[in-house]
């Protein structure tokens, strides 16, 4: 297939650029999204495109891959000046784009999804099927991905191995310029080194990348140039060789960061949550852990090592089958997410988008969600009380929004983030479990969501954090656990949780092995 | 219903308003029409009578608009109107029931009928569409093995005041009708429960998640359906003075209609009682302002369908003007 | 039994169908278990002309059932179904005695109802108006449309070419042969053609479909004709049945339709589904309807145990998915 | 999978258990009120034993407008319109009227047989104004509130076809009564199919009442007269064409030899049960009798697969409730009159009170079937 003919394609600085935007312009009634942003994409180059959510990223994107049209600029592929007013023009001039949600069909398999809308065909309107698999087969090999079969039910992949089957379909376009929306922002470490090979053997063919990402570490990994976006306006392109975090991260913010990872040293007092030998099946076999108040417990773990789904069990949402959960040294019987709710336990689930937030509901009604029990007096709510509570919310987590009826889903993620950990707050919770919290969300709001939640600890608030970014948990936790097929394989203390050792237990080194709890 | 007009302020809040102040518009302007068109249809005489005589689908829309809401759907209430009609007469007839249990026991038969749907529904997880079409089959089917196909007749008098008679000249019915109607609009707007409603329609899991007693919720709504029904059918009862298994019969369209009409969302996440409440009036007024001005019965069944059409679609497409 | 040989045609190898050939299965084995126990009360039952019978008498219902489940699968619903069926069997009804040549008489109500149906289908798809409102009022629509026109008169004296449902091929009747033939195209097509699978793709995610070059609207409105297609024929197959043709809507109709897709294993959400097992459905429910008949349920009950009967196969259906859904998460 | 066939089939189990209640269920009939069965005399002209001159039990109008002679209109409520019946009754409605001249008469109702739409209709007229209504009950009872409303407001109630209470209308034009309509249908079919046949029922639903008491009466007289005949059973095809087909052929594969004969109780069953046994090649080997329209008849009436079809010419019922209305406006029939002059009809008589004989039931055969057209 074509891909391979472009093989030989030399990367290098000097071929002429395979993408060119030259000064776009966008404006959405009322908010101007983009003004004057040009870069350009050479073959076999990775060029980061960086920014805050709200930036104009996402905007950007959808303006190259021909969802939006740009009121002025103009989109140059291959030299030549392309109208793109449908997805499908974009596909045919060879750009392809990889979202952040991936829209894969569940219900297809890997094959048909590759192939959707341009199935090879054995005749009039007929798919052949053969061909097809054929064809799949062969995309797989030229990447050299063995775990996946073109007739597996994508329903039942892993987030890293759909994202694959996005690419091959890229692929299966004979895409020139590929755009990755946050790649990474669902997978597990494992699968960014995965990720990252296909991503070398796709510059080694001279296709063009287009790379969005938040993790400024992932950028010096993989890109080789970055451009910067701030506010829908253009801040400047540098080569990666020749920047640093600061550089990007003053670029990006406009400011200067004190520090990405602000852990202050609380008192750590009592046990709030004791848990013995939780027993969940499939993915939750006999955990103990212990969690005081006042201290952040970093739960690190590859994903489906089980860690959601002991958070999960926590939040009685899947009950434990057996096992013992005390609170305050009471044991007590979780079997309900309202009940862990009474007792003091709360959870920002790992999804912002389908477990945190409901994206068409009011700022006003998110942040009350969870917290209507203590709102309202015999069944009926108060809505004065309510109203406060989300403004004061707004105002804490210093969301930005237009007002608290403003429609939720129009915030910026890292903005959806912060309403769905303050709707949890709002409760005042003892025990406050976090799934991921700044997954996908920009430099900025991570830092604060980090501020917070070492201001929470030093209330004497106990927190339990997931998450698969390995800085992020070395950097806010007081101790950490590992978790590992559905066990607790390991415990550091943050004296002695270092980046090797932790990483060596997740991925189940002999290291761990002796020093397990 | 002043208090049901705040119900909009969720989730978009002008839309609704837009939606339902428009479908108002559209009413007056059809009431006005008519009114012109015959002097004997804007007579509080008729006006009040076509209130008696929308009772049943109203009291069924409420909850209905619930389910909607929830994002559900309950096509087994014509049935249940039927099933809880015959075990009223069938017990007071047979059982020697004095009619007040008999009222109680019918309303009781509703009522587990409509949580045998919620109960499969949420435990079984089988889709509320699927579930009410079987048992729509089942209750009816339930009703005339029960009946043998039997009528009920000659109930003592004071039972037909809840159909026939009237207080301060306002039809028993319709002022059982309005009060529901209040009450409802109230739970939706004011509540947690409705609150909850709005949350499992739009994002089930995020409901969850968030600690809302989902199951419950949900086993409550097909309940009330079930309750409402038993309702309907013993006002409807009272109003005709027999009990026959097909009564009730093709209610679950002439519901859902009023419900979409008035602006609830068939995917769930938003709706009005208020809403309601404007589309089964349009309906009901519609159908008695034509032939009054002597329009037969199977040309006003036409406009009827026109007019569902075109008004949502008016609603909807100003709607998207907006933004 | 037919019925069988049907499922067994379509258990093809692609995902979607091997996925769901289960569901088949089922139905299958219901329909033959049904036939065995009841025939183990009435052997009469079993006899060839009986099962034929009731191939022949439903056969309509499970044409529309075809295009119903293709409209619930791209995530719509159709309620005026069983309404348009009536009005078309009119029309053909009337161009026959009018004396119109057979075959317009047969390619008529075909023509219309792809028109009506598309109309509806670009309401909903391009105006963005709930399936069920656009069907809903157009099932009053047509209701009440037909009988103003036509005063309810029943047509009789049709001419005796214009009855196709008593054509047979090779012994076989014309309903069943339609029926089959429907049945296995729409299958085969839903299968292997592109805008087939843009079905699948539009119920099961609008959005996804859209940016991987799936028009939804254009497949909406597309699904809707088709359905209109098979209606058409579905009219045809009900209207030259019988001697005379009531010009009135057949009460309660679309809910047996929508039944039988659903119970044939047609996700309510869209997505999901096969329209073979939406035929077999519709042939379990007529067998059902006929076997309380003949092992003499009381007359009064036999409601009451249909309802119940498809309401246990639909909680069977469930809970096979369910199993299926969780060795799915195992993996 | 397994679980799922045990469902399956342990339902099919739970309905073997009901098949023990179900045939004698089947066999009993009491015709869904609760009113004695009347059986005719078993001779062969039958006519009805003069009934016991009973007192005018109908209802009056209260200040009906004094309209004798003048215009008036009359609006037309039967228990669903589009069906062959109701349309050739509203025919020999226009048909008066047209002789009459001072009338007008409108038929409007509901499109399914359901009876608070059919109240909704009445009600609607009553406001609306009119001088006389027209009915046939969808359900006696369930009508009775609606038309005491009309009678409130001073207009004139006349039912046709299917009765109310008596004090809920004036006068009811009965096209036959039961027990007529019970011994014609059974005799024709003895005549068809022997002493010794049996025969099975297709009708509308169970809840219908004139179906359910033709079946009670025609069981009545059957045991009465034609003791050694047997009842299959009776199975309910609503009003619908296919699925009366339906059933009847199951009845046909069900009985095989053992059914002689198939009674159809509706306009609607009776010509898809002949279609049914034509489709079955039964003809002349399976007997149908029933209530039918001529048109829909003729088909089977000429192929000879049906002999004899029993009703009383619609036409003529609509045509008399007409002249009946007219002459309880102008007063000519008054409580307590025996008799009424109803055109072309002659002089019907005044039966149990408040009801007017249309006349015995009208046999159409292949020789006049042809002469209708409705």
């Amino acid at each position: 297939m074509r891909a391979e003919e472009e093989a030989q394609v030399s990367p290098g600085r000097t071929a002429a650029p395979l993408l060119e935007v030259r000064g776009i312009e966008k404006t959405f009634p009322g908010v101007r999204a983009l003004s004057g942003i040009s870069f350009d994409v050479r073959p076999g180059e990775v060029h980061a495109l960086l920014g805050e959510n709200g930036a104009g990223k996402s905007t950007l994107i959808k303006i190259i891959s021909g969802v939006y049209q740009p009121d002025a600029g103009s989109i140059l592929v291959g030299g030549t000046e392309v109208h793109l007013v449908t997805p499908d023009d974009a596909r045919r001039a060879g750009v392809a784009t990889i979202y952040q949600e991936l829209l894969l069909f569940p219900e297809l398999r890997v094959a048909e999804n590759i192939f959707l809308g341009h199935a090879p065909q054995a005749g009039v309107g007929r798919i052949d099927w053969r061909a097809m698999r054929a064809e799949a087969q062969r995309l797989l090999d030229s990447l050299e991905i063995d775990d996946l079969s073109p007739d597996q039910i994508v329903g039942v992949l892993t987030v890293g191995h759909r994202q694959r089957v996005e690419i091959l379909r890229a692929l299966s376009h004979n895409a020139r310029i590929l755009i990755m929306d946050e790649p990474t922002a669902a997978l597990t470490e494992a699968d960014v080194t995965r990720l990252f090979d296909v991503v070398r053997r796709l510059k080694q063919r001279g296709v063009g990348i287009v790379y969005i990402s938040h993790r400024l570490d992932e950028i010096f990994a993989i890109a080789d140039r970055v451009t910067v976006l701030r506010d829908g306006a253009y801040v400047g392109s540098r080569d990666v060789a020749d920047t640093n975090v600061v550089e990007l991260v003053q670029m990006m913010v406009g400011r200067r960061l004190e520090s990405l990872f602000p852990k202050t040293v609380a008192p750590i007092g009592a046990p709030v949550l004791e848990a013995r030998d939780l027993v969940r099946r499939p993915l939750t076999k006999g955990v103990s852990l212990t969690v005081r108040s006042g201290e952040i417990v970093g739960l690190a773990g590859l994903v489906g090592s089980g860690r959601s789904e002991l958070a999960q069990t926590l939040f009685g949402m899947t009950p434990s089958e057996s096992g013992e959960i005390r609170l305050h040294g009471k044991s007590v019987r979780i079997d309900s997410p309202e009940t862990a709710r009474t007792k003091g336990i709360a959870y920002v689930p790992e999804d912002r988008g389908t477990q945190g937030l409901v994206r068409g509901m009011s700022v006003l009604h998110n942040f009350s969600l969870a917290a209507l029990g203590s709102l309202s007096r015999s069944g009926f709510i108060d809505r004065a009380a309510e109203r406060r509570m989300a403004r004061d919310g707004v105002a804490r987590f210093s969301v930005k929004t237009s007002s608290v009826d403003e429609v939720a889903g129009r915030l910026s993620g890292g903005n959806q983030q912060k309403i769905v950990l303050g709707k949890w707050l709002a409760n005042n919770p003892r025990l406050l479990i976090l799934d991921e919290p700044t997954r996908g969300i920009d430099v900025g709001a991570k830092a604060e969501i980090h501020r917070l939640m070492c201001q929470l600890a030093a209330e004497g608030v106990a927190i339990l954090m997931i998450s698969s970014e390995l800085p992020e948990v070395l950097g806010m936790s007081d101790r950490v656990l590992v978790m590992r097929e559905g066990r607790l394989v390991a415990e550091f203390d943050r004296a002695d949780a270092t980046s090797e050792a932790v990483g060596a237990a997740m991925m189940g080194g002999t290291s761990s092995e002796e020093r397990a709890a | 219903m002043s208090a049901t007009i705040e119900t909009r302020a969720f989730r978009a809040p002008r839309w609704l308003k837009r939606h339902e102040t428009l479908l108002a518009i559209i009413l007056l302007i059809a009431l006005v029409g008519l009114g012109l068109l015959n002097d004997r249809f804007l007579t509080l005489d008729n006006l009040l009578n076509q209130g008696r005589l929308m009772t049943e689908i109203g009291l069924i829309a409420l909850p209905m608009t619930f389910v909607i809401i929830t994002g559900g759907i309950d096509l087994s209430v014509g049935a249940i109107v039927g099933l809880c009609a015959i075990m009223l007469g069938y017990s007071w007839k047979t059982f020697g029931f004095p009619l007040p249990l008999a009222i109680a026991f019918a309303l009781f038969v509703g009522g587990l009928a409509g949580f045998v749907n919620g109960l499969v529904i949420t435990r079984v997880k089988v889709p509320p569409l699927i579930m009410t079409i079987a048992t729509l089959a089942l209750y009816r089917g339930l009703a005339e093995g029960v009946s043998q196909a039997h009528s009920v007749r000659g109930y003592p008098e004071w039972f037909y005041f809840l159909g026939q008679g009237s207080v301060f000249g306002v039809p028993t019915q319709l002022l059982l009708l309005v009060l529901l109607t209040v009450v409802a609009g109230v739970v939706l707007d004011r509540t947690t429960f409705g609150r909850a409603l709005y949350a499992i329609g739009a994002n089930e899991t995020v409901a969850r998640f968030s600690a809302l007693p989902v199951d419950r919720v949900k086993l409550i709504v097909y309940t009330l359906s079930g309750l409402a029904s038993a309702l309907a059918a013993c006002v409807l009862v009272s109003r005709v003075t027999t009990t026959r298994m097909d009564m009730g019969a093709g209610y679950e369209l002439d519901v859902i209609a009023a419900v979409v009409l008035g602006g609830t969302s068939i995917f769930g996440g938003s709706g009005t009682i208020w809403g309601t409440v404007i589309g089964l009036a349009m309906i009901q007024l519609l159908k008695n302002g034509l032939a009054l001005t002597g329009v037969k019965g199977d040309a006003t069944i036409v406009v009827i369908g026109v007019a569902l059409i075109l008004s949502v679609l008016i609603a909807s497409s100003l709607e998207r003007r907006r933004d | 039994m037919s019925a069988a040989a049907i499922a067994s045609s379509a258990s093809g190898r692609t995902g979607v169908f091997r996925r769901l050939a289960g569901q088949e299965l089922l139905l299958a084995v219901a329909i033959v278990v049904l036939a065995v126990v009841v025939g183990f009360i009435n052997p009469r039952f079993l006899a060839t002309r009986n099962l034929s019978d009731i191939l022949l008498g439903n056969a309509y219902i499970a044409i529309a059932a075809v295009g119903m489940s293709m409209v619930i699968i791209s995530g719509n619903i159709d309620i005026s179904v069983g309404a348009l069926i009536g009005v078309l069997a009119t029309i053909s009804g009337s161009l026959a005695v009018a004396g119109a040549p057979t075959i317009v008489t047969w390619i008529a109500p075909l023509v219309i109802g792809v028109a009506v149906m598309a109309a509806q289908g670009a309401i909903i798809a391009y105006l963005r108006i709930p399936a069920i409102v656009v069907t809903l009022g157009m099932l009053s629509i047509l209701k009440g449309g037909l009988i103003s026109v036509t005063g309810g008169k029943w047509i009789t004296d049709l001419p005796q070419n214009f009855h196709l449902a008593d054509l047979s091929l090779f012994g076989v009747p014309m309903p069943v042969i339609i029926m089959v033939l429907a049945t296995v195209a729409a299958a085969l097509w839903m299968r292997n053609s592109p805008m087939g699978r843009a079905i699948y793709a539009t119920g099961g995610n609008p959005e996804a479909a859209r940016l991987c070059g799936v028009n939804p609207q254009r497949t909406v409105l597309m699904v809707f004709a088709l359905h209109g297609f098979f209606t058409g024929l579905a009219s045809l197959v009900y209207a030259t049945q019988l001697r005379v043709i009531q010009s009135t809507t057949p009460q309660g109709l679309e809910l047996t339709v929508i039944t039988a897709a659903v119970v044939g294993g047609v996700s309510i959400l869209g997505g999901v589904g096969t329209v073979v097992g939406s035929t077999l459905a519709a042939i379990l429910i007529a067998e059902i309807t006929s076997a309380l008949v003949f092992i003499n349920v009381s007359p009064y009950w036999t409601d009451a145990l249909r309802g119940a009967l498809i309401l246990a196969t639909v909680i069977a259906d469930i809970l096979r998915r369910q199993r299926r859904a969780a060795q799915g998460w195992k993996r | 999978m397994k679980a799922s066939l045990l469902t399956t089939s342990a339902l099919a189990m739970l309905t073997l258990s009901f098949a023990a209640g179900g045939a004698n269920a089947a066999s009993k009939w009491d015709g869904a009120d609760d009113l004695p069965t009347s059986p005719l005399a078993c001779d062969a002209n039958g006519a009805a034993a003069p009934a016991a001159a009973k007192p005018y039990d109908g209802g009056q109008p209260t200040g009906a407008p004094d309209k004798a002679g003048k215009e008036i209109t009359v609006v037309d409520v039967p228990k669903l319109i589009g069906i062959g019946y109701f349309n050739a009754t509203s025919k020999g409605m226009q048909d008066a009227a047209k002789e009459l001249g001072n009338v007008k008469v409108t038929t409007d109702g509901p499109t399914e047989a359901k009876i608070d739409e059919q109240i909704k209709f009445i009600d609607n007229y009553i406001t609306r104004g009119v001088d006389g209504v027209l009915f046939a009950a969808n359900d006696p009872v369930a009508i009775a509130p609606v038309l005491k409303k009309a009678l409130s407001k001073g207009i004139h109630v006349v039912g046709y076809d299917a009765n109310s209470t008596p004090d809920a209308r004036e006068w009811f034009v009965n096209q036959a009564e039961f027990n007529g309509i019970g011994k014609s249908m059974v005799d024709s079919m003895a005549k068809e199919i022997g002493e010794d046949g049996s025969f099975a029922i297709v009708t509308s639903t169970f809840t219908t009442p004139n179906q359910a008491r033709w079946i009670a009466e025609m069981q009545a007289y059957a045991e009465k007269c034609h003791p050694k005949m047997t009842w299959l059973e009776t199975v309910e095809a609503q009003e619908d064409n296919n699925l009366s087909f339906n059933q009847a052929t199951t009845l046909i594969n069900k009985y095989g030899d053992k059914l002689k004969g198939l009674f159809g109780m509706t306009s609607v069953a009776t010509p898809a049960s002949a279609e049914a046994v034509t489709k079955a090649g039964q003809c002349g080997k399976i007997a149908v009798v029933g209530l039918a329209t001529p048109n829909a008849m003729k088909p089977y009436v000429n192929a000879d697969c049906v002999k004899s079809v029993v009703l009383w010419n619609p036409v003529d019922l609509g045509y008399a409730a007409t002249y009946v209305m007219r002459a309880v406006v102008d007063g000519k029939l008054k409580p307590g009159g025996t008799s009424v002059d109803a055109g072309k009809l002659g002089k019907l008589n005044v039966i149990n009170g408040s009801e007017i004989l249309l006349g015995p039931p009208f046999i159409f055969t292949k020789e006049n079937v042809g002469k209708f057209d409705f």
